[in-house]
């Protein structure tokens, strides 16, 4: 285990380097400059466009600029916006508001996703089961921002159960709109991907033979069926936590909420490598730790994995 | 975010943070009782939307949000104040005792009334100005607003000396002195007309700082929390990208002290999501820099007469023909082109009536806006259109393009295009750049024998003059000329209006300049956004003025 | 009663293959960045034989005991760590890359699983046609590979016409016979048959037992027949060899390890296996192995049975017992204690009594 | 060793057979048509005896055992006909509720694969404590050291050490023996075993079947031993019955049923397995293939495989079960002329 | 086996039901060594499943590929017929617009735009109303209909073609061409589809449908390769591909001939609903205004542009979206369908 906990930490270097290095070029390759994007064509002070080339090394070759920025890195600096408000402030405000957020999703994927599935799965064939699977297909193909104004207008607006923007109200209140948009998708994933598995552990022989032993019902699904679907399950929650913290982008915009995905989204847009990279630097590695964790997660949920 | 802002959307992706100045020296009660007690009704709390700004540092605010939030802290030497016919003018602010020329315009003397103080307890003096206005103009610092001393603004003596970003020769500029604890004295290089003076000093770029920010890395904390002596103050640092709230000075010299208790800003990075606070009441003001366009259509319906519409920010588009290329040589076709466009339509279709059809350069907020320079050739008819094309030998290919940034909203250049192509029978497309850089990068390269596109920009003026409207943009080497326009006579039209101390004689030489403009057809204005905001019923008294300033003082908390 | 009454060793042709101290280790490999070797597991140790034109050796043993990594070093399948093979004399280790691909017609396999030996996206057709795309000298001057197929087909007892369906349409005995004219269609001169009928229900399983004898006959093939049961090994081995843990048990001809087994290993494997014959079986003396196969990864010391064998003592754990000849030419037994013991027919044979071992 | 079969009064002075089984049929509906997967199979059993169901694959054995123990999937399976009673007891119809307290207590079973029957990832101790739990009310300590014990009695050795590990730290025979020690710790009265060896190496299955037969003599249970190897059989049950494609072809004491089978289809599994003992020219095989159960073809099934068949075969109705001799019966229309030819090469 | 362990647990890990003792062993190529009892045991009951359920008779069945095997199952799946309809129809609306809405899509005027007839409702004039520029948006969706899909097609296309060929070669060679493709794909999947895809739409700009397309496939491929990966290892360690291999069969033979066939099955299911996702997020970056450009458009550029208006007028955001999300599910419902009936386990 511990050998194979450090093998993966090893693997992760060059996937650390490569993605850094990807997203780093990609912002080189930006066109334009990022000061006309910033001053929005108004007249500039040469004397600050100076000092901002100075101080994001912008008239250095990119190779050269890539290895300031991660020496930067690894001496605790991830730098400064052109704004002048240093990354890991930004850091600080916004992923605690996107974990909230990410974690409110993950949540409503996870409890909702789970029972119905298990329901879905267990009334096979019902009505209720196709009508799930309907649904659930629908929230996976209705694009996410019809499906954002949609409930923001109807919950938010209309009925005005819960707002419709911004996290003034804060945990849950404000997130639960969010999260379940943020979330529709991989919840409708949750559920089938629940159904699927139980469906298959239900035709097992220890299902089976469990049956054969007199258990209960309920016993059977706990102890014996879900323990044994929830591999795919885990491997996609976990995937997918990951996916949720950077993929937010359009969520936190149609619903204010000033978290990593709205904050990559303007920086990309101003042109803003540092706080891209940055910010891409710790989603990677928030990936790369969800993997690792679910990956030893394996070895909890199921004794026949092991790591060497 | 997802939606470029309406105003850019309008006129283009250019310049429009419309860093105008401020407003909410009280355009009613100059004077007044200085005595600390809030007017009846005072109290309570509002919140208010807004992108986040920049930067809280004066010398680098260079938008609107950040403004608008020093405009409540920090009282500078001149104020924008909206006068009875609705135009704006730069007046002086309770701590400016009185300010003069000696020599039409070439050196001015500043002075101050005493006693006034930082909320930190150190006293503003005289020299609280020079050292601020040098540190702004201080190369090494990198401020923003450095330039503002500089030939394209005031164009103080000695700015030159410390302006270079490297090395510069002096540390202070020379026409900057301090007379006595109240008086300062500024030397300008070349003479300046009073109101355009005033308007030069009624930015961001003025407002006095404290000693301990006038350093780099003081600044950079200062904008974490400004400190300053206006009606309200700063308790807490701000937290980026959510919100800043501002409580009132007990200390406030002013003459008017603010109503409300506490004002929030509330950061939103997309409009609509501020515009869905709105209707639900979560939000009391929305609208700095207008209501998203989604918002449009029904915000009357919504909102009644808490919908407010009024015409002239201190904004336009514009369209420019390429000069360099034989596309659009004819002026009778590029008067074609914009007589084949029916803006009023445009403007009652697509953006509500929250917009009026230009017929200058500037808006009727600003004194001397409002006139008709262009007359008929800005008038929409396309019968008259096709024939002044046909006249003109129409245009190669019979196609036109208008160019576009990806992203941005280009509904309203599709319907323009749509129109040409209907009422001139010429086949119009947008032709799409990745972004502003790109646009005008393209631009420039055309050449004699290529295609040229109709460049369609917008602008943003920094303060309520007519110069302000063209004289950046169509100066000869002026920052934001893009198009390359040079004309002697609108040169020289506009510097002798600079330097004109009587106000009226001065905008007539800039109405003359707007003439010379139209007269050659490169460029004309298409229409001026509506101020256009919104507010909760949990407010009232809420003005904002053409230049997106918020009269925070004033607001009324209702019940409270 | 046996087919055989001669022991085949003794014929004067040479064999067709010849395997000398054959072995196999697989490393056990672990690092972080860089694998490094920390053991091996030997899959097969010093195994040889020699298998005499038109015959059949058998190699039975337990599951894990290294046969069918035997049979997938004759096929070369996997490369021997040690040893030679020697077809028609030739040691193949010799050869040239080239040479060595044509030799390999002359060695061809059938698979244990039919449902998973042939590919189910190929038709029957492709699947007996690849031998010939891979090696077009195979095909006989003037047929073309349709009617090759078709021939193939028709000597395993297919229909012909069914070339064009796919594996999954054909019940396993059909399949398996499919895998056969794969093997067949390059003429090869030996046929490595892994577990070709365990896989088989009982009545299909004596039909295709049948075509293979019948091929050997009209083919002049010989076998290695890998296989665990020895019933049917009973019927189609000329020779036996006893594999346990890699190494050799016992070797010897069909009535030798059957009538004359000397091995306690060997003695085991006969006892324990069923006979369809209440009286005989109920009459039958049993030897019960206690435990299980241990793990080829850390194999017990010297005689690998020893911690399963009821005759087991000191010697055995520390001393590897070498094959040697203990009845007849030709009969191999790698025992310190080996001794003859007849487990199969009614007539006891004498011997110890057999004792239980628990591990 | 042959012994006597036992007919033992059971409990609650029930003094008829452990088990009968009556013209039982079960169908799956597939969406290719009705699979008639068994059609009228009966036998019965009585309590210290062992029967067997012999069959080649799709012969029906595996869902005539899963019938009895009432672990079908209904649907799509179904029991349109036909009865199963345990000491009585009529079992077809009963709901799940009552069907439970039977499994586990009453009837139990073991099948062929160990490995894919122990659920992966629970420790194999809880896997059998559970059952004292559940069906005694044990505490978990108790029930663990029931568990232990009853680990002990199937030989595993150092039980109590290995009561934490998993299903797949074993080997495949201990495997078995946890199954059976799962399945054996309620001292069921009916043991069905599947299959029980047929996953194992010979050394390992003899070990098994000793086991089940020593575990069998203890405690006077039934056991119905569901298998295709007539080897296994031989010398552990006392009765046999032969399916073929969902029938009953043949049904017999052992003696009989190896010495004078009475049917062509039992005769042909007999001729074509290879012996241990004597080495033929040519195994005797069955030609064909066996039926697809959406197609059994009429009459007789077997007919079309047949040496024997003659035009009554192939037409319906199919052959009924003759008596041959007492306790003897085969389904075949010569079943008496195959008989009286004492089992003779067909 | 080298990169075993190395994060592809979506698959080894989940198909590896083998004791441990039986994977050390597999590891060490001694996997001809399984228990041939049971396998003979597994043979037998998956020739008493076939019996007792679902498979055709073994002899008299016309011939029919795996495919046409899938297709039998297809064919009694009204889900399937559902979809097929759906796509068919999109398709023809894609391929032959002008069948549908006579209209001259090469000018700006796509739509018969006439900016007197703005946010009208829909009429028998207007099927579907009219947007804010006044143009039908019967006709804008049914030219739409052909970007939108061209994208997804194309897209899903290209991350099937190029996510396969790397996943054979990293699944077939292993070693250390397969540690670094790993760690390539590695870095892919990192990276947010919509994140990867703001970025180099911000940096690049291609024409028409082919900057979302590139970007779709760039980002996209990883998963198709992680997938053929796996399947290919678990092809390659077929008995078929050791029979080929013993008749003397190259690497590249049996590679293409064997290997490929065989592992890309999955994949094939995962470019159809694929197809369905990249057909959003077309939509998607059209919405945020990274996706198709004037004067090209799409299902996407409507939805983007209606959502200013579709308070007021709600036909102009409902249509397209309507057509969208419906053309999206059929895919997925086609791809739902053609994996269980492509799955061997296909349980009834």
């Amino acid at each position: 285990m511990g050998r194979y906990f450090v093998r993966r930490l090893l693997q992760m270097i060059p996937v650390f380097f490569g993605t850094t290095f990807l997203i780093y070029a990609l912002m080189f390759a930006l066109p334009g400059n990022p000061i006309d994007t910033l001053s929005r064509g108004k007249p500039r002070n040469p004397a600050y466009l100076q000092y901002i080339i100075d101080q994001f090394n912008l008239n250095d070759p990119f190779i050269v600029q890539y290895f300031k920025y991660i020496g930067g890195i690894f001496t605790g600096n991830f730098g400064k916006t052109f704004n002048n408000v240093s990354v890991i402030d930004i850091f600080m405000q916004r992923i605690p508001v996107t974990l909230q957020l990410a974690a409110t999703a993950f949540v409503i994927e996870l409890v909702l996703g789970i029972a119905l599935g298990i329901w879905t799965a267990l009334r096979k064939g019902g009505p209720f089961d196709h009508l799930s699977l309907l649904a659930t297909l629908l929230l996976i193909a209705t694009p996410i921002f019809v499906l954002g104004y949609v409930v923001q207008w109807l919950f938010g607006v209309k009925l005005g159960w819960l707002p419709p923007a911004g996290i003034q109200a804060g945990w849950p209140t404000s997130y639960i709109l969010p999260g379940f948009v943020l979330a529709s998708a991989s919840f409708a994933f949750v559920l089938r991907l629940t159904r699927q598995s139980l469906l298959e552990v239900f035709g097992s022989d220890y299902v089976r033979a469990a049956r054969a032993k007199g258990l209960p019902a309920w016993t059977i699904l706990r102890k014996y069926s879900l323990r044994n679907s929830l591999i795919p399950i885990v491997t996609f929650l976990g995937a997918d936590f990951a996916a949720l913290m950077g993929g937010a982008v359009i969520t936190e915009g149609i619903f204010n909420i000033p978290g990593i995905g709205q904050q990559l989204y303007q920086s990309i847009r101003l042109h803003e490598s540092v706080v891209v990279v940055g910010l891409v630097t710790v989603l990677i590695v928030a990936y790369l730790i969800m993997n690792l964790l679910v990956d030893l997660l394996y070895g909890v949920l199921d004794p026949r994995i092991r790591y060497e | 975010m997802l939606r470029t802002r309406r105003g850019l959307a309008l006129v283009g992706a250019a310049a429009v943070a419309a860093l105008g100045l401020s407003a909410c020296a009280s355009s009613s009660t100059p004077g007044g009782d200085t005595t600390s007690s809030a007017p009846a009704g005072g109290g309570g709390t509002f919140s208010i939307a807004i992108e986040e700004p920049q930067n809280l540092t004066p010398s680098n605010c260079y938008d609107l949000y950040c403004f608008n939030v020093l405009n409540q802290m920090i009282i500078g030497i001149y104020d924008f104040e909206t006068q009875d016919d609705g135009s704006i003018k730069p007046v002086p602010t309770d701590l400016t005792k009185a300010v003069s020329t000696s020599d039409n315009g070439k050196t001015w003397t500043i002075e101050i009334n005493p006693d006034w103080t930082f909320t930190n307890g150190e006293k503003i003096t005289a020299k609280t100005f020079v050292d601020t206005w040098n540190f702004a103009a201080y190369g090494p610092n990198g401020q923003q607003l450095g330039f503002v001393f500089g030939p394209s603004q005031l164009d103080v003596v000695g700015y030159d000396d410390v302006s270079d970003a490297k090395s510069p020769k002096a540390k202070t500029m020379s026409g900057l002195k301090v007379v006595n604890d109240t008086t300062l004295s500024m030397e300008l290089n070349k003479p300046l007309g009073e109101s355009l003076f005033a308007n030069f000093l009624a930015g961001p770029q003025i407002l006095p700082m404290p000693s301990t920010a006038l350093t780099v890395s003081g600044s950079e904390d200062f904008s974490k929390q400004p400190i300053g002596n206006g009606p309200y103050k700063m308790d807490t640092p701000w937290t980026p990208n959510q919100s800043i709230t501002l409580v009132k000075n007990p200390d406030y010299k002013g003459s008017t002290p603010g109503n409300a208790d506490q004002i929030d800003f509330r950061v939103y990075n997309d409009d609509n999501a501020a515009w869905a606070d709105l209707q639900a009441g979560n939000l009391d003001i929305l609208g700095v820099s207008g209501l998203p366009q989604q918002a449009l259509a029904t915000a009357e319906q919504v909102l009644g007469d808490r919908y407010v519409n009024t015409a002239g920010a201190l904004q336009f588009g514009y369209y420019a023909f390429p000069q360099q290329t034989d596309t659009f040589k004819n002026k009778d076709v590029r008067i074609a082109i914009r007589k084949a466009i029916n803006y009023q339509d445009i403007v009652d279709k697509l953006l509500y009536g929250t917009a009026t059809v230009a017929q200058s350069f500037a808006p009727s907020t600003i004194p001397g806006g409002g006139t008709d320079i262009c007359g008929d050739s800005c008038v929409f008819d396309a019968a008259k259109a096709k024939q002044l094309l046909e006249q003109g030998g129409g245009v190669p290919g019979n196609k036109v393009q208008i160019a576009s940034i990806q992203g941005a909203d280009n509904s309203v250049r599709k319907a323009v295009c749509n129109q040409i192509q209907q009422n001139l029978g010429v086949a119009c497309t947008l032709k799409m750049f990745p972004d502003f850089g790109a646009m005008l990068d393209a631009y420039a390269k055309l050449g004699a024998g290529d295609t040229g596109f109709i460049l369609a920009l917008g602008w943003g003026a920094d303060n309520p003059t007519i110069n302000n409207m063209i004289a950046p943009l169509f100066g000869t080497g002026a920052p934001s000329n893009y198009i390359g326009y040079s004309n002697k006579q609108f040169d020289e039209l506009v510097a002798r209006g600079n330097a004109e101390q009587d106000p009226q004689a001065q905008i007539n030489d800039w109405l003359e300049a707007e003439k010379v403009l139209y007269g050659d057809f490169v460029a004309f204005a298409t229409t001026f956004p509506n101020t256009n905001y919104g507010y909760s019923e949990h407010v009232s008294n809420v003005k904002i003025n053409p230049q997106g300033f918020v009269n925070l003082a004033e607001i009324q908390v209702n019940g409270s | 009663m046996a087919v055989f009454e001669s022991d085949p060793v003794l014929s004067e042709s040479d064999p067709v293959l010849k395997v000398v101290d054959l072995a196999k280790d697989y490393p056990i490999t672990r690092g972080i960045l860089f694998r490094k070797q920390i053991g091996t597991v030997s899959a097969v140790d010093g195994i040889s034989f020699e298998l005499p034109r038109a015959q059949t050796l058998a190699i039975v043993g337990e599951s894990g005991c290294g046969k069918s990594t035997v049979g997938r070093l004759l096929v070369g399948l996997e490369r021997p760590t040690r040893g030679s093979v020697f077809v028609d004399g030739v040691d193949l280790a010799t050869l040239s890359p080239k040479a060595l691909l044509a030799k390999r017609r002359d060695i061809q396999i059938v698979l244990q699983d039919p449902y998973t030996s042939l590919d189910p996206r190929s038709t029957v057709r492709k699947i007996i046609g690849e031998p010939f795309d891979i090696h077009p000298s195979a095909l006989p001057k003037g047929k073309t590979k349709k009617a090759m197929v078709g021939e193939l087909m028709d000597r395993v007892g297919l229909n012909p016409e069914f070339a064009n369906r796919y594996p999954h349409q054909f019940s396993g005995g059909q399949r398996q016979r499919i895998g056969i004219a794969r093997a067949l269609a390059l003429r090869p001169k030996i046929i490595i048959a892994d577990e070709p009928v365990s896989a088989l229900d009982v009545s299909i399983q004596a039909q295709v037992m049948n075509l293979l004898m019948d091929l050997r006959d009209d083919f002049g093939l010989s076998y290695v027949f890998v296989s665990h049961d020895l019933s049917v090994v009973r019927q189609i081995a000329d020779r036996v060899l006893v594999m346990y843990l890699g190494r050799l048990a016992e070797i010897g001809s069909e009535p030798q390890i059957f009538e004359h087994s000397t091995h306690p290993y060997t003695q085991a494997l006969l006892s324990a296996v069923p006979v369809p014959d209440p009286q005989h079986q109920r009459e039958r003396e049993s030897i019960t192995l206690g435990g299980d196969l241990p793990s080829p990864a850390a194999p017990p010391s010297a005689c690998r049975f020893h911690t399963r064998c009821w005759k087991a003592q000191e010697i055995c754990s520390i001393e590897t017992p070498l094959p040697r000849q203990l009845l007849g030419e030709g009969h191999l037994v790698a025992c310190h204690f080996a001794e003859e013991r007849s487990m199969i027919g009614t007539a006891a044979g004498g011997g110890d009594q057999a004792q239980r071992r628990e591990p | 060793m042959s012994r006597a079969v036992r007919k033992t009064a059971g409990a609650e002075g029930w003094t008829g057979p452990l088990l009968s089984v009556e013209d039982l049929n079960v169908q799956f509906k597939t969406r290719d048509g009705l699979v008639r997967a068994v059609n009228g199979v009966s036998f019965e059993l009585n309590a210290g005896e062992t029967i067997a169901i012999l069959g080649e694959s799709g012969s029906g054995k595996s869902v005539t055992a899963q019938a009895v123990m009432g672990i079908l999937d209904m649907p799509p399976a179904s029991i349109p006909k036909g009865s199963i009673r345990l000491k009585g007891r009529e079992l077809v119809g009963l709901s799940e509720k009552d069907y439970r307290e039977i499994r586990g207590t009453q009837i139990a079973m073991i099948f062929q694969d160990a490995l894919s029957s122990l659920n992966p990832v629970i420790s194999v101790g809880e896997q059998i404590a559970e059952m004292y739990r559940l069906h005694d009310g044990l505490s978990r300590s108790d029930a663990k050291t029931a568990a232990i014990d009853v680990m002990q009695r199937v030989r595993i050795p150092a039980a109590a050490q290995r009561f934490g590990d998993y299903p797949h730290q074993f080997s495949g025979g201990m495997r078995q023996r946890i199954m059976i020690a799962m399945m054996i710790s309620q001292r069921p009265q009916l043991l069905i075993a599947d299959e029980p060896t047929t996953a194992l190496d010979v050394t390992v299955q003899a070990q098994v079947m000793e086991l089940l037969a020593e575990l069998q003599r203890d405690s006077d249970m039934g056991l119905i031993l569901i298998t295709h190897d007539l080897g296994v059989v031989a010398d552990v049950a006392q009765r046999i019955t032969v399916m073929y494609a969902g029938r009953t072809m043949e049904q017999g004491t052992v003696d009989e049923i190896y010495d004078q089978p009475a049917n062509p289809y039992t005769i042909g599994l007999l001729e074509s397995i290879p012996k241990l003992a004597e080495t033929v020219e040519r195994l005797p095989a069955i030609r064909g293939l066996p039926p697809n159960l959406l197609q059994v073809p009429p009459g007789c099934p077997f007919h079309p495989r047949c040496p024997l068949a003659q035009d009554v075969c192939r037409r319906d109705p199919r052959p009924p079960l003759e008596t041959v001799s007492e306790g003897h019966v085969s389904s075949c229309w010569f079943a008496k002329e195959v008989h009286a030819r004492g089992g003779l090469r067909v | 086996m080298s990169e075993f362990f190395s994060g592809r647990r979506e698959t080894e890990a989940l198909t590896d039901g083998e004791p441990v003792t039986d994977q050390l062993l597999d590891q060490v190529g001694e996997d001809a060594e399984r228990d041939s009892q049971a396998l003979a045991d597994q043979v037998r009951r998956q020739e008493a499943e076939a019996a007792a359920s679902e498979q055709l008779p073994v002899s008299g069945a016309r011939p029919r590929s795996l495919l046409g095997d899938a297709w039998y199952e297809l064919r009694h799946r009204p889900i399937f017929w559902v979809s097929s309809v759906v796509i068919v129809a999109v398709l023809a609306i894609a391929i032959f617009p002008n069948a549908f809405a006579d209209v001259d899509e090469t000018s700006s005027l796509t739509g018969g735009c006439n900016f007197d007839n703005y946010l009208q409702p829909p009429s028998s004039q207007f099927w579907f109303g009219t947007d804010q520029l006044g143009c039908d948006v019967y006709s804008l969706t049914i030219f739409g209909a052909r970007p939108s899909l061209a994208v997804g097609l194309i897209a899903s296309l290209l991350t099937v073609a190029l996510g396969s060929a790397i996943g054979v070669i990293a699944g077939f060679y292993g070693g250390w061409i397969d540690a670094v493709l790993s760690r390539i794909v590695d870095i892919f999947f990192g990276l947010p589809l919509l994140l990867g895809g703001i970025v180099v739409l911000t940096a690049i700009s291609f024409p028409s449908i082919w900057g979302v397309v590139f970007v779709l496939v760039v980002l996209g491929w990883v998963s198709a390769a992680r997938l053929v990966r796996s399947t290919t290892i678990e092809a390659k360690g077929q008995d078929y591909v050791m029979a080929a291999r013993a008749l003397g069969a190259s690497n590249s033979r049996i590679m293409w001939r064997h290997v490929l066939p065989n592992a890309i099955g999955p994949s094939i299911v995962v470019a159809v609903i694929g197809l369905g996702v990249y057909i959003g997020a077309e939509a998607t970056f059209s919405y945020l205004g990274l996706g198709l450009q004037d004067p090209d458009f799409s299902w996407g550029t409507m939805i983007s542009s209606a959502q200013e208006v579709f308070f007021q007028a709600p036909w102009t955001l409902l249509f397209p979206a309507g057509f969208l999300t419906l053309t999206i599910l059929a895919f997925i419902l086609m791809g739902d369908a053609v994996s269980e009936a492509l799955d061997p386990k296909r349980q009834k």
